[in-house]
């Protein structure tokens, strides 16, 4: 029974995530007054790239994507779809955001063994970026866990019986959604892969398949990401609602990021660690001291 | 500045000790400690009373020099250790001064000098021994005597360039020193007690009297005198 | 199965056993050591809990016994395990180390019984002795290494001296109040004593000997400078094993007395003396990692990552419930597998190459890819990802933080964990991946018995990683024994109050993962094997690809942000010429005067006398 | 009376020590201590209208001064002497070594080691 | 009898004057024959010296504490004359009067001829610290020695006017309660400047560095421990303890400053010497917390002070660099280091442990503080030498090496010091007995004034 549901996640992540990348990509060229690709376009990409024969740079190019895709596809396993719960009991939040680190590490293995120095420089930064983003988010999830008293997703999201944890405290939403950003690569904190100065960062040697294998664990990463920040914010949702927020979720991320320019690396952490940190802990104050909506 | 704190200071000093005149009785009505009184009336051991010059006769003690009978009798150890700091300072200057060849001065010491030393050294001599001789007697004992002969030895060895003691009076010393010990481990032999007088006393006053006192002060006066001529050579030597 | 005594005993003789046989032949030398140190480990796997001995009697009427409790059966299981290990890797490392062997392996003999004294012993006194003999074992060990090593061991000794003789005065000063050492008598008397700030005074000053060893916030100045230079085999033991002793001493001072009980709760059932501690601990993190991403010494890299590692047990320790308590002791078992993993790999790294400097190296995965493994699985474990051992100590703490509610050690913690996938992974990009310098293309792979430790550590991890239940079995005795709630596991699931997973379905489904992944990278054509220097370089052309490895200032942009950070070894080397100037005052002063100088001197203590006496 | 004369000679030489530069002007300040000590000890011996301590014609009965520290004094001249001595040849071979007696001079030379 | 003692010694040296390079050969001979009759004397016995009895005459006395004391310090001696390497051409002699003079401090029972001895142990002394090309530490400990020594004469003389007589016992027994404080401040500068208290010792490092190995090693070992039971004999048996809380601040300042100052010495003898005043001050502050354990535990961490002092001073003097050719020495520079820091398998943690243990029991909690914070600084500084010792690199200068039976002493004690560190009691049992004889006043003044 859980090998359908584990399916069912993985293709939802793959269909849904490509096609809103899609949109993303229309809502983009729209918002620059221009028409922007038809939305499956991501499809043609992934399957185009798949087909094509790139270069390897020796085997722990090769295991290095590997594993990054295997960790991101485990993680997705583990993240609750609304009511579609893979492992019910087992999806614990750190297990997630640490399985993740492991898709993280992976790619960034596998990048720096090509030896390019621009990879080595984009993992740098990915990593740099990610102790930025990383702590203010565990703290107001930290937050959220210590109201609820439970720390499985699934639990989080069941526990809002009420009201939307986002409204009850939003100072927590507004952290986590930030970090949300950062966590995507999205425009304003995409330095890791800043196209112009370090030659689009890790993906620099990636050709064909490793590129098409690259792409996948990029959706499926963003798919984790949301999903988890929807569960846990946006309130009790079946399905289809789950899907529906997904998708407001993401459009709203794409709208910001298309109109912020790029964040300097020492800019990505001092801005971290000193607004989302210190909303942070002013939501978890609130928290500790009882002043929830 | 440094003269002014040490004023300061000597004079702390100088209040720290006349502080401590209250306890002293006053000057010149001192009461004799009782272990003077017996050194006085030589009743240590009980049997002495009232001595009389010429008359009272085999005392414990029996020299007629109180100060020599307490230096060479009744605390005759610590003259054997006094014996011992020259011993160690001789030897000392001998060390430290290793010199080889006697240290010319390169002026010819004048006339008067020269000939006076030839009559006056015999008298100095003399005068030395008959001060170490009588030394349970008259007030002086064997370190005067020593240091009046070794004052001749300087007169010799001001007097002319060439004098240069030969190593006589390291035996001299060595000699008179292990003397001084074996009468007393005589006494140890005989009555079972280090330095102890074995022999008679005899009469207070005269020549031949309070037993091993002269002897041990004769010996002392040889040490000492070798002694200070040794210290005396040694600073006249060099290389 | 000898007693303990006779074990102690037999290492004592076997470090002048192992003299001899070293100064005859190296390699005899060295299996001798790993046979005996083997033959501890299965003495002591195997031993019955509580199993009492008498050993020597110091101080009247306080005899001294030596005891088997599950705490110390737990540490000194996980040290034997990491020294037998590198035992066995010394038998080859010690071919190519020139200096001391046979010093070498009978001081680390020596060392081994000086560690099973401290684990084994019932109370205050006995445990300073072996405390003592486990650090001149070490003490004369460290200086073998580079030229600054010797340095390295004088600061090692003295921050362990003031460590152990603020425990000492502590000792003496509870002798001197209840006129017993041992433990559970001690434990008793500290409960029903009025007093607190006495005993605040003595649960501090016996926490000292652990702050100083285990490197957390006042005494951390001495493991950069001792890990980076002691020989390089030793430093595994140093920081897997010795750092432990001063867990196990704050163990005991946090829960062998029991400080929930002694002192009232001050934040969410948390003492306000745990919560300085924890605090401490909190420091030490942010100092071990903040100074570990700037460092370029791979080894120095690693000593900063045990200052960190140091102060989580200690916070895993002080929180003091169930689910803390086991993060804390199932982190000593992790850090201390992973820091020697990873000390080992460096060993051999420089076994090879020759240099710790990480920008002196690059590549190197081509030319010794085991070491790499093991090195992978080394910080895997350490940065705590899931499927090690690692994660869940990692996981652990959080959950208790999050249950006390404690949210800024939380932050701080977290901060810790993200920091390690920083600085764990700048070795990795710079010693063993990016371009092979040419000087070290012909560097061979370090002979098999080298080898085999490391990858026995790695499977070990992983296998604890998939399966923790022996060591969680032993954590949950000696909760039971010290009188906190046992937490409750079953196989492979860990429950919480907060919520629990399954280490075995984590791992089944990552291998399901990448065995997908597997499968569309076999689907699809594969790609042509390219040489190393065959890159995207923009259109320039490069001569020397050496120059073309990204390895020096790595996070040179993070660095810049707190390049002006307070250094505490500046601040003790100034204290230290402090005393040293007072020394050469009184020296000039009093010593070296002039005769009117001595004078002066008499005359004063005259004055102050008269005056201070009438 | 006698004893602030002891007293006094005591300060002037511990004075001449703390003052003086040249280390032979040591060696005489320390006589000067050992005498002043010796002059004190003779003094606490003294009682008012009495003779030296020796049986002789003319004072044939006991009427006689303390003999005790006489004796002391004795001792303690000759110790005094063995220092002075010892103390001479010292400075000979101080001076040969660093040519001065001048306290400052030998500090400064003894640093340049 | 127990004149011999002092007498034998003296004999030999008056003998051997006019030819002192031979006295090298008697020298063991002599030692043998002292410890042989000290072996044959039973521990209690008085002898008036001149057959006068007690405090008219001089007295020596013979009790247990005595007895010990003349065991240590004969043993330091026949260890030092088994080594000829170290005594300098013609110093033989200047040892043998030492030994006479050391024999004789410890016997005697008269306050005078304590003066008289310390003055012939201070002039054997000048001569030793003059050894090699060291006039100038040598005037300066002989001016320093001058000075004390006449106001120990003040001393001396004051006891006399206060009780009368010049022995010990009646000295304890009937001064007049005046003069005791100044007798005690007076006699306190006596000893003081010889037992290396903090300000009035400043003759010991430039004495210690006098380059050659004998006058350390002597003036470390035998004459400290003789002073330190000197010390001990005046403080507690003739005052009853009344100047101790006194010497218990200098003591407290003498160990946190010798220490200090040990830590900037760049030459090994003057950093060993300035740990020998500190440890000098260990034991008098020890000794001065007064009581029978205190005295006993004092004594003992002198005992073992003294023989890691033995072994340090002799390799520290002869080999200076590293022990890379001669390996014995370096094994017991180690021991001996070791002991001194206070390592668990080794004598020096049990003195220490026991003196940290009586302090506690007597609530002095100021003591044991300073003891640990000294001992980190000791740690600092030994270890540093320890360590520069056994891994210097630079073998340029001679290669010197240590003859065969310097070696073999050395590993006697290293050997010797590792015993006591398992088995305390043979070191325990002298201090007791030391202890003991000088605690019960009442046996001592009844034994040599015969229930006058």
């Amino acid at each position: 029974m859980t090998v359908l549901r584990v399916i069912a996640v993985l293709l939802t992540g793959f269909f849904v995530g490509l096609t809103l990348e899609g949109i993303a990509r229309k809502i983009m060229a729209r918002v620059q007054r221009r028409y922007g690709p038809p939305w499956y376009q991501n499809f043609i990409d992934v399957f185009k790239a798949l087909s094509k024969r790139g270069i390897s740079h020796g085997w722990i190019f090769d295991f290095g994507i590997l594993m990054a895709l295997g960790g991101v596809i485990a993680t997705l396993a583990f993240v609750p779809l609304g009511d579609l719960v893979a492992f019910p009991g087992l999806d614990n939040i750190f297990i997630i955001v640490y399985l993740f680190a492991v898709g993280a590490l992976g790619m960034a293995m596998g990048m720096v063994g090509s030896g390019n120095p621009n990879a080595s420089i984009g993992v740098a930064r990915a990593l740099t970026q990610m102790l930025g983003y990383e702590v203010p988010y565990l703290v107001a999830i930290a937050g959220v866990l210590y109201y609820y008293k439970t720390s499985s997703v699934s639990g989080l999201m069941m526990a809002q019986q009420d009201t939307w944890t986002l409204f009850k405290m939003p100072i927590g939403g507004i952290v986590a959604f930030i970090s949300l950003l950062g966590m995507l690569g999205k425009k304003p904190f995409d330095t890791p892969i800043a196209p112009a100065e370090i030659a689009s960062g890790p993906m620099v040697e990636l050709s064909a398949k490793y590129m098409g294998l690259l792409m996948l664990m990029h959706t499926f990463s963003i798919f984790v990401e949301i999903s988890l920040f929807v569960d846990i914010f946006l309130g009790i949702s079946n399905y289809l609602t789950f899907l529906l927020k997904f998708t407001v979720v993401w459009i709203i991320a794409t709208l910001i990021s298309a109109v912020l320019p790029r964040f300097r690396i020492e800019q990505v952490v001092k801005f971290y660690w000193k607004v989302p940190l210190s909303l942070a802990f002013v939501q978890v104050l609130f928290v500790l001291l009882g002043w929830v909506f | 500045m440094r003269r002014f704190i040490s004023i300061v200071i000597v004079f702390g000093l100088i209040m720290f000790f006349i502080n401590t005149l209250s306890l002293l009785p006053k000057y010149g009505s001192v009461n004799i400690s009782k272990v003077s009184e017996a050194y006085i009336d030589k009743n240590v051991n009980g049997n002495g009373g009232n001595v009389k010059y010429n008359e009272s006769e085999s005392l414990e003690n029996g020299a007629a020099n109180v100060v020599t009978s307490i230096v060479v009798d009744y605390r005759s150890f610590d003259t054997l250790g006094e014996v011992t700091v020259l011993f160690t300072a001789a030897l000392g200057v001998s060390l430290v001064l290793n010199g080889i060849r006697r240290k010319k001065y390169g002026r010819r010491p004048n006339f008067i000098l020269r000939v006076s030393v030839g009559i006056l050294l015999p008298l100095i001599i003399l005068f030395g021994t008959y001060i170490f001789i009588h030394g349970h007697l008259t007030p002086g004992g064997g370190f005067p005597g020593g240091t009046i002969i070794a004052a001749g030895i300087l007169l010799l060895y001001l007097s002319n360039e060439e004098f240069d003691l030969s190593k006589t009076p390291k035996f001299v010393e060595g000699i008179s020193g292990s003397l001084y010990i074996v009468t007393g481990l005589v006494g140890l032999a005989i009555a079972g007690v280090f330095l102890i007088n074995f022999l008679p006393t005899g009469i207070v006053g005269d020549l031949f009297s309070a037993g091993i006192v002269p002897i041990v002060y004769i010996l002392i006066g040889f040490k000492v005198g070798a002694e200070l001529s040794g210290i005396v050579a040694d600073l006249h030597r060099e290389g | 199965m000898i007693s303990l005594t006779n074990l102690i005993l037999v290492f004592l003789i076997g470090s002048i056993v192992s003299y001899l046989l070293t100064k005859a032949n190296k390699i005899l030398g060295s299996i001798f050591n790993f046979l005996l140190i083997s033959y501890a480990l299965y003495v002591v796997w195997n031993i019955k809990v509580g199993h009492e001995e008498v050993l020597f009697r110091i101080l009247r009427d306080v005899e001294r016994t030596l005891k088997v409790t599950n705490l110390g059966k737990y540490f000194a299981i996980v040290s034997l395990i990491v020294i037998s290990f590198v035992a066995f890797f010394i038998i080859e490392w010690i071919r190519k180390k020139d200096i001391k062997p046979a010093a070498f392996n009978s001081f680390l003999l020596l060392m081994v019984s000086g560690i099973l004294g401290v684990f084994f012993s019932n109370d205050l006194l006995t445990l300073y002795i072996f405390w003592e003999i486990a650090v001149l074992g070490s003490f004369l060990i460290v200086p073998m290494g580079k030229k600054e090593s010797k340095r390295a061991a004088i600061i090692y000794v003295v921050t362990s001296a003031i460590g152990s003789y603020m425990y000492l005065f502590a000792t003496f000063s509870i002798y001197q109040r209840y006129g017993i050492l041992s433990f559970e008598q001690v434990s008793q008397y500290l409960a029903n004593d009025s007093s607190n700030l006495f005993k605040w005074f003595v649960i501090l000053f016996i926490a000292s000997a652990g702050i100083a060893k285990s490197g957390i916030f006042p005494l951390h100045t001495w493991l950069r400078i001792t890990h980076g230079n002691a020989p390089d085999a030793f430093s595994a033991v140093l920081s897997g094993q010795l750092v432990k002793m001063g867990s196990y001493v704050l163990a005991i001072a946090l829960s062998v007395f029991p400080t929930t009980q002694l002192f009232s709760s001050f934040y969410h059932g948390v003492p306000l003396l745990n919560y300085v501690l924890i605090w401490l601990g909190n420091i030490s993190i942010l100092i071990g990692t903040f100074m570990a991403i700037r460092q370029n010494d791979m080894k120095q890299l690693i000593a900063f990552s045990s200052i960190a590692n140091g102060g989580y047990i200690l916070v895993g320790l002080g929180i003091m419930n169930s689910i803390g308590y086991a993060g804390g002791l199932f982190h000593v078992f992790n850090h201390a597998i992973a820091a020697a993993m990873i000390f080992l790999s460096f060993a051999a790294v420089v076994y090879r190459t020759g240099t710790t400097k990480i920008d002196e190296m690059g590549g190197l995965i081509w030319r010794m890819p085991w070491t790499f493994v093991t090195y992978l699985v080394g910080i895997i474990s350490l940065a705590g990802i899931p499927p090690t051992s690692g994660f869940i100590s990692k996981w652990m703490i959080f959950s208790s933080l999050v249950s006390k509610g404690m949210f800024i050690t939380l932050a701080i913690t977290f901060i810790g964990s993200v920091g390690s996938f920083l600085y764990v992974f700048r070795p990795l990009a710079g010693v063993f991946l990016g371009q092979l310098k040419r000087k070290h293309s012909d560097v061979k792979e370090v002979p098999i018995i080298m080898l085999v430790p490391m990858l026995l550590f790695v499977i070990l991890t992983i296998l604890i990683g998939v399966y923790p239940k022996p060591v969680l079995d032993s954590i949950v005795s000696i909760e039971n024994e010290v009188g906190i709630k046992a937490i409750e596991h079953s196989g492979t699931i860990i429950k919480t109050p907060l919520g629990q997973w399954n280490t075995l379905t984590v791992f089944t489904m990552f291998s399901v993962g990448f065995i997908i992944a597997a499968i569309l990278y076999m689907i699809f054509p594969k790609g042509k094997k390219v040489d190393l220097t065959d890159q995207y370089t923009g259109g320039e052309y490069l001569y020397n690809y050496d120059l073309y490895h990204y390895a020096t200032g790595f996070y040179r942009f993070i660095e810049r942000l707190y390049d002006k950070h307070p250094s505490f070894e500046k601040l003790y080397e100034k204290l230290v010429s402090f005393f040293r100037y007072i020394g050469y005052f009184t020296y000039k002063l009093v010593y070296k005067t002039s005769p009117s100088g001595y004078v002066f001197w008499i005359t004063i203590v005259i004055l102050i006398l008269f005056w201070v006496r009438w | 009376m006698v004893y602030y004369i002891a007293f006094i000679l005591i300060g002037v030489g511990i004075y001449g020590f703390l003052t003086q530069k040249n280390l032979f002007k040591h060696l005489v300040s320390l006589t000067i201590v050992d005498t002043a000590v010796n002059i004190f000890i003779i003094s606490l011996g003294y009682i008012e209208g009495k003779e030296a301590p020796i049986y002789s014609k003319y004072t044939p009965i006991a009427n006689f001064v303390d003999p005790l520290p006489q004796a002391l004094v004795l001792t303690a001249i000759v110790i005094g002497v063995g220092t002075l001595a010892l103390g001479a040849s010292l400075l000979i071979k101080v001076y040969e070594k660093y040519g001065t007696l001048d306290v400052e001079q030998i500090a400064t030379k003894e640093a340049e080691e | 009898m127990s004149a011999l003692l002092i007498i034998i010694p003296l004999l030999a040296g008056f003998l051997f004057i006019p030819f002192k390079e031979k006295a090298k050969y008697i020298l063991p001979l002599v030692v043998i024959t002292t410890l042989i009759i000290l072996l044959l004397l039973s521990p209690d016995q008085t002898n008036a010296m001149g057959g006068w009895k007690a405090p008219f005459g001089i007295v020596l006395v013979l009790d247990s504490a005595s007895y010990y004391s003349l065991l240590v310090v004969n043993i330091v001696f026949l260890l030092i004359s088994l080594m000829p390497q170290i005594v300098e051409k013609g110093y033989s002699v200047v040892l043998l009067i030492l030994l006479a003079s050391t024999n004789g401090l410890v016997l005697t029972g008269d306050i005078f001829n304590s003066f008289v001895f310390l003055e012939i142990t201070a002039v054997a002394a000048y001569i030793i610290a003059f050894s090699r090309k060291n006039p100038y530490g040598a005037f300066k400990y002989l001016i320093l020695g001058g000075i004390s020594g006449a106001f120990y004469l003040l001393g001396a003389i004051y006891a006399y006017i206060g009780t009368g007589s010049l022995n010990f016992a009646d000295i304890s027994v009937n001064i007049k309660e005046g003069f005791l404080p100044i007798v005690a401040l007076l006699i306190f500068i006596g000893i003081g400047v010889e037992s290396k208290i903090f300000p009035l010792a400043g003759w010991v490092p430039d004495v210690y560095d006098s380059g050659s190995p004998l006058t350390p090693v002597i003036l470390g070992t035998g004459v400290t421990f003789t002073i330190m039971y000197l010390f001990g004999r005046i403080f507690i048996t003739v005052f009853h303890g009344y100047f101790l809380d006194v010497v218990f601040i200098f003591g407290l300042l003498t160990i946190v400053l010798g220490e200090l100052a040990a830590l900037r010495q760049n030459k090994l003898i003057k950093a060993l010497a300035f740990s020998s005043i500190a440890q000098a001050g260990l034991v008098l502050s020890t000794i001065s917390l007064g009581g029978y354990e205190a005295i006993k535990f004092g004594y003992f961490h002198l005992l073992n002070d003294i023989s890691a002092k033995l072994v340090l001073f002799i390799i520290a003097a002869t080999i200076a660099h590293n022990f890379t050719e001669n390996k014995i020495a370096g094994v017991s520079f180690s021991i001996a280091s070791f002991s001194l820091i206070g390592f668990p398998l080794f004598a020096g943690f049990r003195s220490k442990l026991l003196i940290l243990q009586l302090a506690f029991s007597k609530d002095n909690y100021l003591l044991p503080a300073v003891v640990l914070f000294a001992t980190v600084i000791e740690a600092a500084y030994i270890l540093k030498w320890n360590i520069k010792l056994w891994h210097s690199t630079n073998t340029g200068e001679e290669k010197q090496k240590i003859s065969w039976n310097v070696n073999l002493i050395l590993l006697i004690v290293a050997l010797l010091i590792i015993f006591i560190g398992i088995f305390p009691d043979l070191y325990l049992k002298m201090a007791q007995n030391i202890a003991d004889g000088l605690t019960n006043y009442r046996a001592y003044v009844t034994n040599v004034l015969g229930g006058m």
